[in-house]
This record gives C-alpha cells, structure tokens and sequence, in this order.
C-alpha cells in the first residue's frame, strides 16, 4: 500500500500538505485501498519515516515538500527497489519521480485577477520563507498583473528566513494590515501556515485574499478573489494509482497551467467576487500560456525578476 | 535593685514550659522553662549556639515549638506565627535585623501595620507616631532615609521603633549591643529602663556580663539548648554566670614553659582595613609575633580581630599598611591565601561552618581544602585519592577525630571533631606562621584542652602564633604576650600574668590615657563573641 | 537541603516515584484524547526498545542528552545554573559543521573527526564563556544571560546559514551535504546484534564519544584538582575564597567546560546523521539536559540512565503517533514537560514523607555509625 | 521615512507591544514577589489556545477571554506550588511547564479541532477586534494631528487599551497600596515581611495568580483580538522577550512599558524590512534586528549602562530552617 510523508506543517495546515492529504483521501475513496501517512516533527524523522515505510513494503512512498529531498536522495539509494516521489524539489534517482509544478503561470493568473479586482491599483503579496521558489511565485503573480495595468503597484513582503515564517501567522497579519493600511486591496500570499494570519486580516479589513496551494476560498466566503492551486492532489493521486497499475515512471515531471497542475479555484465561495471579464480574461491567458504563445518568467531560471 | 513588685511574682509577663525544638539533629531548645516578670528586664546569656534565638523566636512565632506551652499575662496562649504575638503585644529585635534593604525607614515600620489598604491614610499617621517614639524615647532618625544607606546602630533603631509602633509591651532583643559602640550601647540601655520603668517587659539576650549586671533585674543562663540557671541579678556575680555558661572553670590552666623567641616571623605595619561599606574595621594597626611566641588578641567581638587577621591570611585587601612574612614584605593586592599557604602561612579561621570547612564535603575531602594544589595529593592536574584518603586517616589518629572515618560527611561530625579537622590540617602542614581565630568555640572541655596542648607544642616547635579569642580565661592562658583591640585598633599590650580586670578595662576603651566609660568594670568579661561583622549579616542567613 | 534518606532512596526511589506520578498524569492526557493509555505505553516502550531500529533511535537521542546533560552538570558543580546548552549546541554545530566542510573533501573521517571535537568544543565553549564571565566579573545573572544568549545564537545561525552557508539556489537553509570525511561511521552493524537486518539508524560513533565525556567529566569533578576547586566553589563560596581559590576563573573556565560539552552535541546530529546543519539540530535537548542532569544528580553514571529515559521518550513518542494517528508527535512534548516538572522542579514533593519515614524506621532499627561522635 | 510610513510602523508597534506589555506586566508581579517567571511564553500559549478554542465553541470572546485568564492562572497556580509550597526550582519549573504547554496546545487542539493544532477560524463577534469610532473619519482630514490620533490612539482592540491602562495601575498597586508594598517587601526580604505577621506564602501566592491573569490577557490578545483563532506556538518567543523587556526595565511599570514599546517596534521594522533589498545595504540582516532586544538585555544585565539588579529574594524558595 502506499506511504505519504508530509512536511513540518503537517496534513492539516489547509494550504500544500493538506492538497496532498486530500490526494490521499481521494485515492481512499475512488480505489478503497489504504494508505499510510506521517507527519514529520524533527529532521531525523525525514529519514525515519521513509526508512519505516519503505522497510514495511510501502510502495509508492510520496515525499511532500523540498525540505524532504536529502533524505530521499539518501533513502532511494537504500532501497533501488521501491518507487519514490518528492513534491517541490528534483532528486536524480533512477527510482525517484521529481514533481515540481510551474508555480509562476499559476501566480500569473492570479495576478490578472488581483489587478481586475483591485480599485486603488495596489496589490500586496506576501511570501513565506524568503527562497527562490516563493520568489518565484511572486514574479508570475507580478508578470500577471502588470500585464493587466502596467502602472498597478504590487506591494511585496517576505515573511521570514527559516521554516518558522511557514506559521506564524501574526506576522502574517502585521504584514497584511501593514499592506493594507499602504493602499493594497487584494492580498495574494504564499506563506503556507502564515497565509491565515494574511487572509484573516484581508478579511477583517474587507479586502480580498487570494489563497495558495490548496483551494482556501472557504476560509473567508465573499473575501476571498480565489485560489492559486497547486494539485500537489493530483499529484499524489496519480502517482498512487500509477504504481498501483505498475506504470509508475521516474524522472522530473513538471505541471503547469497546460498540465491543469496549477490554476485559480473558482466556486461558489467567490463567485459574487470574479466577474465574467476576471474569467475571459484568465481563460485567454490561460489558452496562451497553454499554447506557449504566452512564456512566462521563472524566477528560479535565472533568479531574477524582469516586470 | 528595684522591686519588681508583687503583681510580677502573681501574674508573670510571660511563662515557658517545657518548650523543646530541634532543627534536624541538632536540639537547639530542650524542655525549657522560664518565666519573666511584668515590668522586669530580664537578661538571657549564653555560648553561641546556646539556643537563645531560638526559644525567643519561638515566643516571636517565628518558629513553632515541637513542645511546650506558652503563657502570656497567665494566659496559655498559641503562636502560630508572628501576627499573633504581635496581637499579644509582643515585639522582638533580632539578632539578624529583620528590615527590607532598599525601603525607606517609614516604609519598614509601616509594612505589616500599614492601618488601611490605602498607603496614603496610614502614611501621615505613622510619621505622626514616629515622630512622638522619637521624641518619648529620643531615638532620632529620618523617616525617609533609605536603610541600606543607614549605619548598623540607626537600622538597629528601626527595628526598636518598629516594635514600639506596634505598641509592644513585651520587647525582645536578641544581641542588641554587638553591633553598638558602648555609648550607642548605654544610650540604648537608658532607653531600656525607662521602658521598663513605663512597666513593660524586657527581655534583653547578650554575652556581654557587664551588660546583664548593668541593666537586668534578673538573668536566666543557656547552655546546649536548656537553661541552667535563673538568678536575681543582684544575687549572682560575673564569675558565677560565666562558669554556668560554658559549664566549665573559667580560669583553665596551661602548663607551659617561658617562650623563648626567636626572630620576627610576622610583622603587620599600620595596617588599615574597611569593610564593604567602606567603614574601617582595623586602623592603622602595627605588631609583631617572632618564631616561638603566641600572641593573643583580646577584645570584644566585633572590634576588628577578625579583619585583622583575614587581611593577613590574604582574603580580604587591606586599605592601606604592609604586611611582612619571614621578613620579606608581601605584596597584598597579588597574593591569595593559596600562595600564602605555599609561603608558610597557616589559619584555623574562626567560623569553621562559612570559611574551614565544606560540610557536604566527606572528611578527607576537608583535610585538603586549601591545600589541594599540593603536589603530595597527586600527580599533575590530577589528585589521589589513595594519597589523600592516607593522609586523612593520619590525621584523624593524630587528633583523635571521632568517628575515625574519613569517608563520613563533615556536617556529620560534632561541632569539636569538625573544629580538629581544621585544626589538623592547619597545624600539620608545619606553617611557619600560625593564625588562629576562636580555636575553642563551642567545642567541649575535653578537645578544648587537647587543642590548648597542641598550640603550645607547636610554639616551642617554634612556629609563630597569631591567637585571636574572645575568651579571656583562653586568651591569657596560651599567650605569651597579650594584645587588646578595641574600636579596631590596639589599645594595648600586656603579658600574660596580667589581671583579667586590667584586661577588661582595655577591652572596653578604657586606655590609660582616661575613660570615655562611666565606673570602669572588673566585669567585663565577655565570654562568648557577639556577632559577625555586620556585611556578613545577611537576614535570615545563619553563619 | 540537608537530607537525611539513605543514598538508595534519593537516588533511585525518589525519582522513580517522581517519574511514575509523571507517567501517570500523562496517561490521563492520553485517557482526554479518547485512547488507552496502556497500550499507548506498551506501543512507547515497544517502539524504543522491541526492535534494533527502536534502540538506534533511542541511543541516538540519548547521545544529544548525555552531552547537554553533562554540560548542565559541570555548571551546577560550580554553583552555576546553566539554561544556554540550548544556544551553545547550535553554536557548536557550526564549529563542527565547518570542519566537515572543510576537511570532509580532503581526509577521511577518523581524521575529520578530532577537528570537528576541537571546533565543536571551541565554539560551544566561546558561547558558554561571556555568560560565564559576565556572572563573574560583572554579577549578570547567569541564568538571564544563557537564555538571552539562546535566541542571540538562533538568530546568528539564521542568518549565517541564511546569507553565508546556503549553496546557491539551495532552498532550506541548510549547508551543503558534507563530502564523505565528514560521515561518521554509522553503529549499524553493532545494531544488527540485537537481529534485524538494519540498512541504516541514525546512531554513530559520536554516541562513543558521549560515553568517553561522561568519564572524562567523572575524572575531573572527582579526581583533579580542579574539579576540587569547581565543586568546592559551588558548594561553600566562602570555604573557596577562604582556600585561595579563584572564584572568577573558577567560573569562567567550568562555563567554557559546560559550554564545550553542550558544543559536543552537535557532533552526533550534524556529523553522525544529517551530514549537514540546519536550523533545528538541537530541538529543545538542552532544556532537556536541565532534566537529565537533576534526574541524574549530576553524575555521569545517572546521566547516562536519564538519557536513555528520554531518549526512550522521544522515540517511543514517534512511534506512538506512527501507530496512534490520533495521538500527534507533540505527546511527546507534553510528556518530557511532566517529567521535567514532577522529576525537577517538584522533585521535593515527597521527600518530607519519605524522610519522615525512613527517619521512624531508623529510630527503630539500625543507627548509622554518625550517632556517638564525639 | 516618510509621515504615514511612519505612523503605520508605529501602529503595528502598537498591536505588537501589546502582548509584550501584558506578560511582561505579568512577569513584575510575580519577580517583585520573589518568584522568578521564564513560564510567561508557556501560559501565554496555553491561555492563547483556551481562548481561542472557548470562543469558537462558546460562540463569545468573552468566554474565550474567561477560559484564557483561568487556564493560565492555572498553570500560574502550578509554577506557585512547585515554587512556594514545594519549594522546588524555579526555573525548571518554568521550563516544564512552557513545553507542557507547547505540547498540550497542539496535541488536545488536533484532538479537539482535527485542524492540525489550530483553533476553528472565528468570526468578527467572536473576536475583540478594534472598531473606528465613526468621527476617526473627519479627525482624519485635520492635518498631521488628525491621522497620528486615528490611527494611533483610534480603532484598536479593546484590550490594547487594557494593556496599557495596566500600566498606571500596576504603578498605583505597588507603590500606593499595602499590597503592593507588602509585594515588593516579600521580594527582597521574606524573613522581615514573615516577621512584620504577614503570611509569606499567601502573598506571594496572590502574585503568581495576578501574574497569570495578565498573561491569560496576552495570551488572548494574540488569538482572538490579533488573529482569527489560535495557531501552532503563535507566541513564538514573546513570552522571552517579555522577560527580556522586564529585565530591561529594571522591574519597573512605566520603564516596562517603554522597554516593551521598543521590542516591539522593533520587531514592527524588523517584519516589514524582511527580504527588503536596500541600495548599497543589500538585503538587510533582519535577524540582527530581531537578536537586538536580547543583546541589548544582556548589555544593560553586564552594568554597562546602568545597573538591573534582580528582587534579592528572587529565585530562592522560603525557608525558614535550613
Ligand atoms: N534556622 C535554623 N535551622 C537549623 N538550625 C538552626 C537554625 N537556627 C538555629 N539553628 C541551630 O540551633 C542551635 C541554636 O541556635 P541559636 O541561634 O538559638 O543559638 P544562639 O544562642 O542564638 O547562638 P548565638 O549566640 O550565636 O546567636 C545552633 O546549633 C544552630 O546551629
Ligand atoms: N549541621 C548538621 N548536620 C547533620 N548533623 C549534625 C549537624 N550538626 C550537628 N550534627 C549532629 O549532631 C550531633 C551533635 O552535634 P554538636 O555539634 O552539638 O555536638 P557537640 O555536643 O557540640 O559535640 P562537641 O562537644 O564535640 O562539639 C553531632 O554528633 C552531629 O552528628
Ligand atoms: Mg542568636
Ligand atoms: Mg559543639
């Protein structure tokens, strides 16, 4: 059966690790086989757990989060026989499949609407841990909405330098007022744990927040403009199911706007926020980016940040 | 003598019975009783460790007795803790003042009896009442001084006003006269006696005889947690008292041969020293002690001999005056007691629990304190315990040391075998000099004379012999040569057949230039020390 | 406090009453959450001890606790109450992670491996020296200044890891992955006595190192001259002034002493397992030395069992959530708080009964040889 | 920087002191009566989750509140027995009790919650959040005075200005009430206050309980007035820097208050310069930014500016035969 090993947020913190938890869930449900899971608490237990799953015959043992790629990179060398999966990062292992998603067209999105939706022309984004990935998300979200008003302002803080700034979301909410108080209307962050604290005080100031990862729209029916989703859910779905039909393939898989792996969450919850045009708009995107007539910058390719 | 009158006789001011409380191992009270007369000033005495603080603190609440009952105004009565005796009109002064450093005067009176919840009321009132104890009892101090900036006698004031603001009736002071200058200590004894002539109760514990005979209409004697005796002051004498205190005859004998000195071993040259608050405690002080000789301090505790002789030993700095060893001056502000010991100095210091000993320390552990840098205990950074453990069952059967185990925690030894621990271990490192603060308190008659004997030997073994006590009879009975120190300076010197009396006067200031004391007093014998010097008198901290 | 038990019961009966009230109040926890907490003991004691995998972890958690565990003992010999084993550890990380970075290319372990003591010490040491010297020469209190000086070194870590240590393009902030002379051995094969075809467990040489500190610390507190010094000072200042004993030096060097050993603890997560520092190599084992060292009364041999205890904790604990879902990882915190405060801070709570009765029963029985002196 | 920057830097100063000065008002009672604290973080954390998870069950910030002051007084009460009645060490007890706490949150919150550790999100009633008094709007217009009064004294939480009444309070207890005096006695010299007839261990267990209440306040404030429920260690280290402002303040109310005012802007700079590229600079080290307030600490504990010298009595337990 197969394992799951989520990252220091745990399965529950309503952003990326409970997209794959509910990736697990659904994979319960549709093919009523068990899965196992744990919830690493200290860097030891990274080992650990892959070490306990693969030894019990776990097979695939899906790894959540890049904090996760030097254990697998030790652990897959350990057991050349059993299929592994890391979200967020690239392990060159022949029995390791690298799933890393292209955060930047989805943060694209995003932006248009931010942009669309916002009438004092100031957006805020708020970042997590201050590494080139959130940077990444950062710059699509920037490349999206000056693409809808060249002369919009995007309002950007980071949270922190270590895993803490994934959950504190006190700082969180300082940043988002602070945004706030400066002008900006919609909040975009990428801050995992620390995003509540940022959603929380778009909310109480009656401004819109867009969630990431996992759809968040819920959190704030009516404050919140949508969801950058990242379908780490689909991710693990289908690498457990692919093993389980014995076609798991290794090697580096990167899901974009084309692969349907990142996207806006669009539902009832925000529905009276998105207007037609916000829809026209992102779908044209969404069309050319999918068609790569539209390339959009990645902030990792060259960390730097052209809009 | 005044009449102490018959309702005194009918219903006692306080009655004691069979009061016993013990700390761990240690009986500090056993089955006392006493009674103390309405209107009396009553004298408690007794050796350090007698047990005086103890039934007085009990009488206070402070402690609770394990048995025994209590009588106030011939009512048996509980005190549970001090707000009820202070209900029962009960105050107390004690040994260790009991006053919080950083308030001011008023502050510390108020506290506890601050009238309403509010400051501000209270506040007013109490300077009223203070400034009225003031004037009925001229005990002057400003209100609003801070305590820690006030020297001993005025801290000592507040705690007399303190008592007197809550309206005693029954005054308790512990010790009231070792931190006083004798006019400090007559000016509080007139206060005394007019209290006592307003008919309140006085219970007054001290170890100064001049004191009791002075002041008291009756005294009551402690030895080992138990009184022994209770007299009419006017019927009993100083010699009497004293022999009950220590239960041993005041004047014990030293068989000795004349001293034959040799060379100056030690030289002390004006020598000034101040404490932590900068008071001089020795002033400009200047002797001499030569190989083969004992020189004996007298003096009242507390006038300097124990600054005196740690400066020598090289824990405290001195302020000012050089200090010579084996005739080459030491350059005190470098030295520490280790190098001294390396250059032949030995000291038993006097508090053989805060500075001689480590009681949790096992015994062979204590033989070494001081001398473990010694290359005979061990090789390089190391120490042997084979050689350590060797050598401290030599001592423990050269000295006598009971019980002969040398693996026995210290603290569990009795106040005279942890005494000849030190003893050993000083006296056997062969020093040249030899300092010896109070080598006898507390310990009984048996180890005091075994101790007596080896000082002597090592004199004619020709070392020289620094002899600090405040025990006269002990003082007169070692010492070749006799110096007295009053004030912290030397008031004179004398040879060992002087007359207790001579001695006496000397120790109280009185110089032959002339007296600043009323009738000099034959009786001055001041058989155990009062306390330590006062930086070291951290409240509700023992010594 | 003078006590008057017998060494057998205040150093074994006691903190095992201790412990077990501990245990006890944590099964209740265990009882809110809606599970059975025997079993969750069982699955505890099982994970940490039933298999050779169970007993790598826990001796290697065991290893950072000896270290911090000694750390705190040595300062308390000396009268000091050292709460910083946490910064300095961290601090130590550093010494022993450079090491390995710079040595790891070139040399192979065994000759990594003095560098990475000498640097791991070093640093750690420096960390214990300014509290130390601050509390000597200055009167700071020390135990203020170490937990200061606890955040100071988690925000010199972030930031050196952050801006300096991180490769380029590296995410977490974390060093590189040491080349191979900065391995340990591994224990594995000395696991695989106890059967089990281990492949790997985090347990390493440096678990050796720790048993040789915890004699190495025996020696000096008990057999050399300073030690004499360290422990007279702490027990009767005034009895070391009085025996020329510095007190100021005395400190700083027991401090650097403290500070070194807690340095030590680094080696056994950054050298002996993750082969790289990060952020949360000590995660709380010296506040846990705190425990361990009260638990062990500050010797070695008890310091030893201590770890182990916790050790067992900490282990059994993960296993525990890997087998209760609803019990999370963080039991194991709230059971190692119980223990520090039942076996620490009330450790007193029933000595006065005991003492009352084993005073009765010597009353009537035996009279140790102390009665009749003198 | 320019005005309105400033005067935002300065509200979040505001929001961000709060808990500060809370706990570490908490801190002064129970060091003035001799009981040293490093337990702040741990009850603030606990009464965090108490409230946070009382007001979502309950529906009322009230009864949040209610739950986070009782929860916390009773982990005060806890630290009081093992100090005063037990007495066992002080530190060690305020150790175990903040991983007790740090544990017990999250473990009863995913057991209760199955969030993870997290409180349910709560909706505005159930949260003390501040309202703008509907003339903040014209006040606003009034130049340079205007906005420093709206943004700055206008529109927070209730119990910021709880926090900040706390202080004159606390500075009238101790210096013009008997308890206070009584207080500030049993921290320096507990032999003369037992003496004086007052029971020691009463007094000193009245000030652990007020030490609790207030960081119940804290910890409240933290979940349901400055976010939406409770999250994984959201104290994250307040608690020490309370210590470290109490300290720095020389165990004074007012000096505390502007210790904490300091810490926390601070810490409102160091949160807004994160990852802030400056001309020349570079990034900024925020993390000295944020090791500031305990370097400063341990400057002012070495005497090189001024003196802190700790309640004598603090940290030893009564007794009274040795
Ligand atoms: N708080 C205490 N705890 C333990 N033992 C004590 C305590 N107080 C006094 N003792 C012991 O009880 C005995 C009597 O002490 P106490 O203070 O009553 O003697 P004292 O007559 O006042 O001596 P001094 O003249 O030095 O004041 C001594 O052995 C002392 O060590
Ligand atoms: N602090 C202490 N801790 C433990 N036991 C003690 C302590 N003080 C005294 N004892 C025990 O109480 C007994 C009596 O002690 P104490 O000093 O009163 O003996 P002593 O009668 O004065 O003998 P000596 O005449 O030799 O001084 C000692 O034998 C010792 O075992
Ligand atoms: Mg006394
Ligand atoms: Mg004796």
């Amino acid at each position: 059966e197969p394992a799951l090993v989520y990252d220091m947020g745990g399965k529950n913190d309503k952003s990326f690790n409970e997209a794959a938890f509910n990736g697990a869930e659904r994979y319960k449900e549709e093919t009523g086989n068990d899965y196992r899971d744990f919830e690493v608490q200290n860097e030891q237990q990274r080992g650990q757990a892959l070490r306990r799953f693969a030894e019990d015959g776990n097979n695939p043992i899906v790894a959540i989060g890049f904090s996760q790629q030097a254990a697998i990179e030790e652990v897959a060398q350990e057991f050349p026989d059993t299929d592994f999966a890391i979200i967020d990062s690239v392990v060159d292992q022949p029995n390791v499949r690298s799933i890393v998603f292209k955060e930047h067209e989805g943060s694209y999105l995003a932006g248009i609407m931010a942009a669309m939706a916002s009438e004092s022309n100031k957006v805020g984004f708020v970042g997590g841990m201050d590494i080139p990935l959130i940077r990444k998300f950062a710059c699509g979200y920037k490349g999206g909405v000056k693409s809808f008003n060249e002369d919009a302002e995007v309002i950007e803080n980071m949270t922190g330098t270590t895993p803490a700034a994934w959950g504190d979301p006190v700082k969180g909410g300082e940043l988002a007022k602070s945004q706030i108080e400066s002008g900006a209307d919609v909040i975009f962050h990428a801050a995992g744990g620390t995003g509540i604290g940022v959603l929380q005080a778009a909310a109480d100031a009656g401004k819109l927040g867009i969630g990431v990862d996992s759809n968040q729209n819920m959190l704030h029916p009516g404050n919140m403009l949508t969801s950058m989703i990242k379908r780490v859910d689909n991710a693990v779905f289908d690498a457990f199911t692919e093993a389980e039909s014995g076609e798991f393939d290794t090697g580096i898989v990167a899901l974009g706007v084309k692969e349907d792996g990142v996207g806006v969450a669009m539902d009832e919850n925000n529905k009276d926020v998105v207007t037609p045009e916000m829809m026209e708009a992102v779908d044209a995107a969404k069309a050319k980016i999918a068609s790569g007539e539209l390339e959009v910058h990645d902030y990792m390719a060259d960390s730097n940040c052209p809009y | 003598m005044r009449d102490t009158g018959t309702e005194g006789q009918a219903r006692p001011a306080i009655r004691l019975s069979g009061i016993s409380k013990s700390f761990g191992p240690v009986k500090a009270n056993h089955d006392i009783h006493l009674t103390v007369r309405k209107g009396s000033i009553h004298g408690i005495v007794g050796e350090n460790g007698a047990g005086k603080s103890t039934l007085m603190s009990i009488l206070y609440g402070f402690y609770q007795a394990d048995s025994g009952t209590i009588e106030v105004d011939g009512e048996t009565v509980s005190i549970p803790h001090s707000q009820a005796a202070i209900d029962l009109g009960i105050g107390m002064v004690h040994q260790h003042f009991m006053l919080v450093h950083n308030f001011t005067v008023l502050e510390n009176i108020m506290l506890g009896a601050e009238g309403a919840a509010l400051l501000t009321g209270g506040i007013a009132k109490a300077r009223a009442e203070l400034k009225r104890l003031e004037k009925d009892y001229a005990l002057e101090v400003d209100p609003d001084a801070v305590i820690e900036d006030l020297p001993v006698g005025l801290q000592q004031r507040v705690e007399i006003l303190k008592a007197l603001y809550r309206g005693a009736d029954i005054l308790i002071l512990d010790e009231p006269t070792g931190v006083l200058t004798p006019s400090e200590a007559d000016h509080l004894f007139q206060i005394l006696q007019r209290l006592r002539d307003e008919g309140k109760t006085v219970i007054l514990i001290t170890h100064k005889l001049r004191e009791i005979m002075a002041v008291t209409d009756m005294v009551s004697v402690m030895r080992q947690g138990q009184i022994v005796d209770t007299q009419l002051t006017a019927q009993t004498s100083v010699e009497a008292i004293a022999e009950k205190m220590v239960g041993r005859r005041v004047l014990l004998r030293v068989d000795k041969k004349p001293a034959r000195p040799g060379p100056v071993k030690l030289a002390i040259r004006d020598l000034t020293v101040v404490d932590s608050r900068k008071v001089p405690m020795v002033k400009n002080v200047s002797l001499e002690v030569r190989a083969g000789e004992i020189v004996g301090i007298a003096g009242v505790a507390g006038n300097g001999q124990s600054h005196l002789i740690e400066t020598v030993a090289g824990i405290r700095r001195p302020k000012s005056g050089a200090i010579e060893l084996n005739g080459k001056t030491l350059d005190y502000d470098k030295l520490d007691p280790a190098s001294l010991r390396m250059d032949g100095l030995g000291h038993v210091p006097e508090d053989r629990h805060h500075m001689g000993l480590v009681l949790p320390f096992e015994e062979n552990e204590n033989a070494i304190l001081g001398y473990h840098t010694n290359p005979a205990f061990g090789k390089g950074p190391f120490l042997s315990i084979d050689a350590i453990r060797a050598h401290a069952k030599e001592r423990i059967e050269q000295y006598d040391i009971r019980p002969p185990d040398c693996r026995l925690k210290t603290a569990n030894f009795s106040g005279g075998n942890q005494q000849k621990i030190v003893l050993a271990r000083e006296m056997e490192r062969d020093p040249d000099v030899l300092l010896i603060g109070q080598p006898t308190r507390g310990v009984d008659v048996g180890a005091i004379e075994f101790i007596h004997r080896r000082i002597v030997e090592m004199r004619d073994a020709g070392k020289a012999i620094l002899l600090v006590s405040v025990e006269l009879d002990e003082i007169r009975a070692l010492s070749d040569r006799i110096l007295v120190m009053f004030d912290g300076k030397v008031v004179g010197e004398r040879d060992a057949n002087t007359t207790e009396a001579e001695l006496g006067l000397l120790m109280a200031g009185v110089t032959d230039g002339g007296s600043h004391h009323q009738e000099p007093d034959p009786a001055m014998v001041d058989i155990a020390p009062g306390q330590p010097p006062a930086e070291t008198q951290i409240p509700g901290e023992r010594p | 406090m003078t006590n008057t038990l017998p060494p057998w019961v205040n150093y074994f009966l006691l903190p095992a009453i201790n412990l077990l009230v501990a245990f006890v109040v944590s099964g209740l926890v265990v009882v809110a959450i809606g599970e059975n907490p025997l079993r969750a003991a069982w699955l505890m004691v099982d994970g940490a001890f039933g298999s050779a995998r169970g007993i790598g972890f826990t001796l290697f958690y065991a290893t950072n606790f000896i270290f911090t565990g000694l750390a705190v003992a040595v300062a308390y010999h000396c009268g000091l109450f050292n709460i910083g084993a946490e910064g300095q550890a961290l601090v130590g990380g550093l010494g022993v992670a450079l090491a390995c970075l710079w040595l790891g290319a070139y040399v192979p372990w065994w000759l990594v491996l003095p560098a990475a003591i000498a640097m791991g010490a070093a640093f750690g040491a420096a960390w214990g020296f300014l509290p130390g010297y601050l509390q000597a020469k200055r009167g700071s209190h020390i135990v203020i200044t170490t937990i200061m000086f606890n955040f100071i070194a988690a925000s010199l870590m972030n930031w050196l890891l952050v801006d300096w240590l991180r490769p380029t393009g590296q995410m977490a902030p974390e060093t590189a992955v040491f080349a191979d002379g900065g391995w340990l051995p591994k224990l594995t094969g000395l696991l695989n006595l106890f059967g089990a075809g281990l492949r790997n467990t985090p347990l390493n040489l440096s678990f050796f190192v720790a048993l040789l500190c915890c004699f190495l610390v025996w020696l000096l507190i008990w057999r050399t001259r300073f030690g004499y010094s360290i422990r007279t000072m702490g027990l009767s200042p005034s009895a070391a002034k009085y025996a020329g004993i510095n007190p100021a030096r005395t400190i700083v060097i027991a401090m650097m002493i403290s500070g070194g050993l807690a340095g030590l603890m680094a080696l056994n997560p950054v050298m002996g397992d993750l082969h790289r520092l990060t952020l949360d190599i000590v995660q709380g084992a010296g506040f846990v030395g705190i425990a361990v060292a009260l638990m062990g009364r500050n010797h070695p041999f008890g310091i030893v069992l201590a770890s182990i205890l916790f050790g067992m904790l900490y282990q059994g604990g993960a296993e525990l959530a890997f087998d209760m879902p609803t019990i999370t990882r963080d039991m194991i915190v709230v059971i190692q708080g119980l223990v520090i405060l039942f076996a620490g801070a009330l450790e007193n709570m029933f000595r006065p009964q005991l003492s009352r009765l084993f005073s009765t029963m010597h009353r009537r029985g035996v009279a140790p040889e102390t009665e009749g002196a003198a | 920087m320019d005005f309105n920057a400033t005067l935002l830097i300065l509200d979040s100063t505001l929001r961000l002191s709060t808990p500060l000065l809370l706990a570490a008002l908490a801190g002064l009672y129970s060091e003035r009566a001799g009981v040293f604290d490093i337990g702040l973080e741990g009850k603030m954390l606990a009464a965090a989750f108490a409230a946070g998870a009382g007001a979502s069950v309950t529906g009322s910030a009230y009864a949040g509140l209610f739950l986070g002051v009782i929860v916390s007084v009773l982990f005060g009460l806890v630290h009081g027995f093992a100090s005063i009645t037990a007495r066992g060490n002080q530190i060690v007890s305020g150790v175990a009790l903040n991983f007790v706490a740090a544990g017990a949150t999250i473990l009863l919150g995913q057991a209760w919650f199955g969030q993870g550790g997290r409180t349910p999100q709560l909706a505005t009633e159930q949260r003390f959040l501040g309202s703008e008094p509907n003339f903040a709007a014209e006040l606003r217009d009034i130049p340079v005075l205007g906005p420093i009064v709206s943004e700055l004294v206008l529109g927070h939480s209730l119990l910021v200005y709880v926090a900040f009444a706390m202080v004159p309070l606390t500075w009238w207890v101790l210096f013009r009430t008997r308890f206070g005096l009584r207080l500030r006695a049993v921290g320096e010299n507990p032999a003369a206050v037992d003496t004086a007839g007052i029971s020691v261990t009463w007094l000193r267990y009245q000030a652990v309980i007020i030490c609790g209440a207030l960081c119940g306040v804290a910890g409240t404030y933290l979940a349901i007035a400055q976010s939406g429920g409770f999250n994984n260690n959201m104290t994250a280290g307040k608690g020490y820097i309370a210590l470290a402002a109490l300290i720095f303040a020389k165990w004074r109310p007012v000096p505390v208050m502007f210790a904490c005012l300091l810490f926390g802007f601070l810490d409102a700079s160091a949160i807004r310069l994160q990852g802030v590229i400056l001309p020349m600079i570079g990034r900024v080290p925020v993390q000295f930014i944020q090791a500031l307030p305990y370097v400063l600490t341990v400057v002012l504990l070495a005497g090189f500016i001024g003196r802190a010298d700790p309640p004598r009595a603090g940290g030893v337990p009564y007794t009274k035969e040795r």
